[in-house]
């Protein structure tokens, strides 16, 4: 019978027009900026630095060894290598970059610089409210403004950040154990010192 | 089926054609048929029709540019110095490349064959740049021999609507070309740095650039 | 029991009252001219709104159909949707392409409002309640109606683009094989009537037989004739699946895709007039116009039945925007022609036939064979031609 | 009258003439066009509301990916197909991650490759069900069917989001494996949207297949036979609607799919409808493969250990690797030279060698048929253009 497909049809709409009255399944838009979704852990959009402790400048896991920069696709990483060195979280000197900028207009969110980090200082945000009224200067962050404290690292993606911390720890664990060692050879004296100020460090992460 | 059978199906059913096997070095291990220009065509359509082998369906097409290379390699040789023989080396240099290359996968739907791969080159990079059409055979590599012709400037004879495919008309060159060279109309970049940033300053003044 | 009565009557009847006493203050020599803007006004008030209202239920109810939300950020659950867009249109440029013929571009969106206004003259909105009762009040209705066409192509030519002409095209040819349909599915109402007249076609469906109203729908041919009339209507308006003219996937907006601004929106307004003027006039020929549906409900005023159908009729043309694609050209004039017309035809045929049978079982039992067996056949007709048929799929072994 | 025959001569423009001896009218649609799915454009010759003359024209989302992965790591490329077809970024991985491995002979881990077939399949889930509904939208069905399959991609997405960390741009294959493992409680919400997808489609059939509109829109429309759909390169389910049976899934058996049971369906007419049931129809198979692949994966690593990512230098040569991707075969052509970017990086894009029928589908139908053929080819111009 002619028509008979089209009720059909009319039917199944007019089940999901009452079935969105009463069906979460059904309707599933969320208003967005009074209800937001859970936050997915995997979920990345922009990278950021990690830095340990407190002073972003201080702590920053960033060695400057530019290995981001040349393996990021569109190269929106922009890294100037310091000339001197400073100590870095456990007091070992290192290098640091002097300027590093990352372009979040040309960035798009691959990781590949997350993957490619030895030393576990770039890692992926997850904030998505960055609409600025500046084109140019607004997206291109800086040092400071990509510098976010290993706590809100471990907020944000708290299962990875957790073995993250594990092998530094492990890591540093076993170079102070090295240092210690070679401090015993040649100043048998001077080991309680580093070893409690090692410690020390360690707390304040 | 065995890409040297199907060599010398070809060798024995198109008469006076040249075709060679090229070698794949990588772990792949999908030889490749080099084939004349001259008979392109007719190996190809003893390729679709041809009862032993039935490539119905050809997948891709493909453009390639090997420009002119030249490879210094170190051969010893002996040579004889003040009458006694002595190993030497000796750079030899050879040039390789200086053609455009069109590679067609072809397939057999019918038989679950394949692929039987097939090259053709041109002469030079310039003016010898003619090579047979497929798309009479195969109606597939129309677009796709468009796309090479665009992109690396092959003129498919034979082809029936050979125009670029994705750059505008009255595009000049061919940018797929190993030696093409990008236009200078960068736009100012935020993040610019190495090349780029360079190439950025050459075009903008310094104004632009602040 | 006798106070309530009159009370209810009174509620009826309280918009003539309220013109009657205004048009007590007003010199002689004005009269007409008062009573003409006393009744035109309102119409020219209410409508509107009532557009207002429809394109946020629409929007609403097309979202909740879609499982999705609709407006809701404008005013309370979006009702003040309507005003923002309106203040969207008025704000927004004007654009005239250059090449478009300037007056007739211009023209051609009054034209359409005004016809679609005009229309509403001979619609009894309640007991009473119509501006002009005209003899041949259908006739008018269908004639004004037809304004419509000249309008949409009046502004498909003008705007001198090729989507535009295109849609033109589509509007005139679907509005003109329509219009058949529509008359000739008028006529079996004006057949049992015996009048032209708007208001007397209503004043026969609103009596009662026990509970039961005598509204045309209720009969065999009546019913036929109220399901052509509304495909009919469909078509008339543009409305989907007929909405080929605007088809906005093919041919993106048809005949209004050059205007912009103000001039769009008094397109949309004309259209949606367009709309609630032919289900008015389905209410008034079928659905027995301002009559209640069941005789102990006749204490609701008269105006009130009326909007509610109305509303009732917006609903279903959403509830069938919502799930329809839409047809192709050469269907819907294959629909027109080969179906609706032949149909329509035989309506008529089978309103003549109840017409000359004697009232009772054997008559309704004639008349609705008569109407079921030919609307098969036809439609049998129309599915063979296309070979049209689910399918079953086979696998590779 | 002088005006009226001005405008018509204008807008007539061409020279060619009709049966009649008037005009032809020459229409551009696209690259703004709300059915084109894109920045494409035809230009179309009408006789009065049919076509006689359609020249497709490309080439407005152009961006030359090819030569930017000859300047890119091995690595580096792997973003970049997310953005080809980027309703299917994840086959899109698969493919080009199937090309590397046969260009420097990995192999890979067993967890991974169900992790593939599964991410996979859910992708083609996720394409097939957003085209049907994008095709009802072409046919004017205002959306309706569109915001079903939308809702039912969102889950899909969602899962995707879980386990990749974007919705669309995954960048979830290597070369080698997968780049993450499935978190916790993954396998278990894939397998209930899995598992309610059924669902959705008998919704979408009900509704929509025996509707008697849509098929007498679609049925006899854009035909293509079984010969020409072959010689056309046609691939995926626009061949097997002509009735082709190539499903590379079975004919390659690539991954791990000979281990899984499923069907391929094929069509008998070649026309819009079988092409749109094909999909209806494919989705039901890949909910089977998901159920199964669900059920049997393993525990175990998920990249090749002896893989480099970084730094990857496979031995000069070439390969060819294709996959089956949602909308046909996807395969990538690499030629190495040793050195760290690959020489020569060549995208097999179904949707531009499955429009190449496209005029002889169009010509004799009507303009509102255009929209809907094109609309069943399926294409996305991040591929077609590249």
């Amino acid at each position: 019978m002619l028509g008979e497909g089209i009720l059909k049809g009319l039917t199944e709409t007019a089940r999901n027009f009452f079935g969105s009255y009463v069906d979460d399944e059904r309707l599933t838009t969320v208003q967005y900026p009074e209800e937001r979704l859970e936050q997915i852990e995997a979920t990345r959009d922009f990278p950021f630095l990690v830095y340990d402790g407190e002073d972003w400048e201080k702590g920053m896991r960033c060695v400057s060894c530019q290995i981001c920069e040349k393996e990021c696709p569109p190269k929106c990483i922009s890294i100037e290598k310091s000339k001197d060195k400073k100590p870095d979280a456990t007091g070992k000197a290192q290098f640091y970059p002097a300027k590093f900028d990352i372009d979040i207009s040309v960035c798009m969110s691959c990781q590949i610089c997350v993957e490619v980090c030895p030393f576990d200082a770039i890692k992926m945000d997850v904030v998505y409210e960055l609409s600025t009224e500046d084109r140019f200067g607004g997206l291109l962050l800086n040092k400071e403004q990509l510098s976010k404290s290993n706590e809100y690292y471990n907020k944000i993606h708290p299962t990875e950040a957790g073995a993250v911390d594990a092998a530094l720890a492990a890591e540093r664990e076993k170079a102070r154990q090295a240092a210690a060692a070679k401090a015993a050879e040649a100043k048998p004296a001077a080991t309680a010192v580093v070893g409690a100020a090692a410690v020390e460090r360690d707390g304040t992460k | 089926m065995n890409l040297e059978t199907v060599k010398q199906e070809i060798e024995a059913n198109v008469p006076g054609c040249a075709v060679d096997m090229v070698l794949n070095g990588s772990p792949s291990a999908q030889h490749s048929l080099l084939v004349d220009a001259a008979h392109g065509f007719a190996v190809a359509q003893f390729l679709r029709d041809g009862a032993a082998v039935r490539m119905d369906y050809c997948s891709n097409v493909t453009g390639i540019d090997w420009p002119v290379k030249e490879i210094s390699t170190k051969v010893k040789t002996k040579k004889m110095v003040d009458g006694v023989e002595k190993d030497v080396d000796e750079v030899v240099k050879t040039q390789s490349g200086g053609y455009l290359e069109v590679v067609y996968h072809l397939y057999s739907v019918a038989e679950r064959e394949g692929p039987v791969i097939v090259r053709m080159r041109t002469e030079d990079r310039a003016a010898g740049v003619h090579l047979p059409s497929l798309t009479p055979l195969w109606r597939s590599a129309e677009y796709q021999e468009r796309e090479v012709f665009d992109l690396y400037g092959v003129m498919f004879d034979g082809h029936p609507d050979l125009r670029r495919l994705l750059m505008w008309e009255g595009f000049e060159d061919f940018p797929m070309r190993r030696d093409y060279v990008d236009p200078d109309d960068y736009e100012y970049e935020p993040t610019a740095h190495d090349e780029v940033l360079q190439r950025t300053r050459e075009h903008w003044s310094a104004e632009d650039c602040k | 029991m006798n106070g309530s009565v009159r009370m209810a009557g009174t509620a009826d009847q309280i918009f003539v009252l309220v013109k009657q006493w205004l048009m007590g203050y007003v010199p002689g020599a004005l009269q007409p001219l008062a009573s003409a803007v006393l009744s035109v006004v309102p119409v020219l008030l209410v409508f509107p709104l009532l557009f207002a209202i429809t394109t946020v239920l629409e929007r609403k109810g097309l979202g909740r159909i879609q499982n999705r939300y609709g407006p809701n950020r404008a005013g309370f659950f979006g009702i003040l949707q309507p005003m923002a867009d309106g203040i969207k249109s008025l704000t927004k440029e004007d654009i005239i392409p250059r090449s478009a013929d300037h007056l007739v571009h211009l023209l051609a969106p009054l034209l359409l409002v005004v016809a679609s206004f005009l229309v509403y003259a001979v619609l009894p909105i309640g007991r009473n309640m119509v501006i002009a009762n005209l003899n041949a009040g259908v006739l008018f209705f269908f004639a004004i109606g037809s304004m419509v066409e000249l309008a949409v192509f009046m502004a498909g030519w003008s705007s001198r683009s090729k989507y535009s002409l295109l849609g033109a095209m589509r509007a005139i040819a679907q509005m003109i094989s329509y219009e058949m349909p529509l008359v000739l599915s008028a006529v079996v109402v004006i057949m049992a009537a015996g009048s032209l007249s708007t208001v007397t076609i209503v004043t026969m469906q609103a009596t009662y037989t026990g509970i039961w109203p005598h509204w045309y729908v209720f009969t065999p041919w009546g019913l036929m004739g109220f399901v052509l009339f509304m495909i009919a209507a469909t078509a008339e308006s543009n409305r989907s699946p007929f909405d080929l003219p605007e088809g906005e996937s093919e041919i993106i907006a048809g005949y209004y895709i050059e205007y912009s601004g103000f001039k769009f929106a008094l397109f949309f307004l004309g259209e949606y007039l367009g709309m609630f003027a032919t289900s008015a006039m389905a209410i008034t020929l079928f659905l027995g116009g301002w009559a209640a549906p069941f005789s102990f409900l006749t204490w609701i005023p008269s105006y009130i039945w009326f909007f509610v159908k109305l509303l009732a009729l917006i609903m279903a043309f959403i509830w069938v925007r919502g799930t329809l694609p839409r047809l192709r050209m050469d269907q819907l004039m294959n629909f027109a022609w080969k179906f609706m017309l032949p149909m329509s035809l035989v309506n008529i045929l089978c309103a003549g036939v109840w017409h000359f049978m004697a009232a009772g079982f054997v008559r309704w039992v004639v008349v609705a064979v008569l109407v079921a067996g030919t609307c098969y056949l036809l439609s049998q007709r129309l599915k063979r031609g296309k070979r049209v048929a689910v399918r079953t799929y086979r696998f590779a072994s | 009258m002088s005006v009226l025959t001005d405008t018509t001569a204008d807008l007539l423009g061409s020279g060619a003439e009709d049966r009649s001896g008037g005009q032809l009218l020459e229409i551009s649609m696209g690259p703004q066009h709300p059915s084109t799915h894109g920045v494409f454009r035809m230009d179309v010759t009408l006789d009065g509301e049919k076509v006689v003359k359609l020249k497709p024209v490309f080439g407005y989302l152009h961006r030359n990916h090819e030569k930017i992965a000859e300047k890119e790591s091995y690595l580096g490329c792997m973003p970049y197909t997310d953005r080809l077809d980027y309703f299917c970024s994840i086959t899109n991985n698969w493919a080009y991650a199937l090309a590397v491995e046969s260009l420097a002979g990995i192999k890979v881990p067993e967890r991974a490759e169900y992790l593939r077939v599964i991410t996979g399949e859910l992708t083609r889930l996720q394409n097939h069900a957003s085209l049907v509904g994008f095709l009802m939208q072409d046919m004017g069905a205002s959306g309706t069917p569109l915001m079903y399959a939308f809702r039912e991609r969102e889950k899909i997405l969602d899962l995707f989001e879980a386990l990749t960390g974007a919705r669309m741009m995954c960048n979830y294959m290597r070369f080698g494996g997968c780049r993450v493992d499935a978190p916790a409680g993954w396998m278990q919400q894939a397998q209930k949207v899995v598992d309610a997808f059924p669902r959705f489609l008998d919704e979408f059939e009900r509704m929509l297949v025996s509707n008697e509109i849509l098929m007498a829109r679609t049925q006899g429309v854009g035909v293509v036979t079984t010969a020409q759909a072959v010689n056309a390169g046609f691939s995926g389910p626009m061949a097997r609607a002509s009735g082709v049976n190539y499903d590379l899934r079975k004919v390659d058996k690539y991954g791990i799919y000979e281990r899984f049971a499923f069907r391929v369906p094929l069509g008998d007419h070649g026309d819009v409808y079988d092409r749109y049931m094909l999909r209806v129809l494919e989705m039901r198979e890949s909910v089977e493969i998901l159920k199964q692949a669900m059920r049997d994966i393993p525990a175990g690593p998920i990249m090749d250990p002896g893989t480099k990512i970084r730094g990857f230098r496979p031995k000069a040569g070439e390969a060819y690797g294709r996959i089956e991707a949602p909308k046909g075969e996807l395969g990538f052509y690499l030629v190495s030279d040793g050195s760290g970017n690959p020489y020569r990086f060549r995208v097999r894009p179904p949707s531009l060698i499955n429009l190449t029928l496209l005029e002889d589908m169009c010509i004799g139908q009507n303009v509102a048929d255009i929209v809907i053929i094109l609309g069943s080819v399926d294409i996305v111009l991040g591929e077609v253009d590249r």
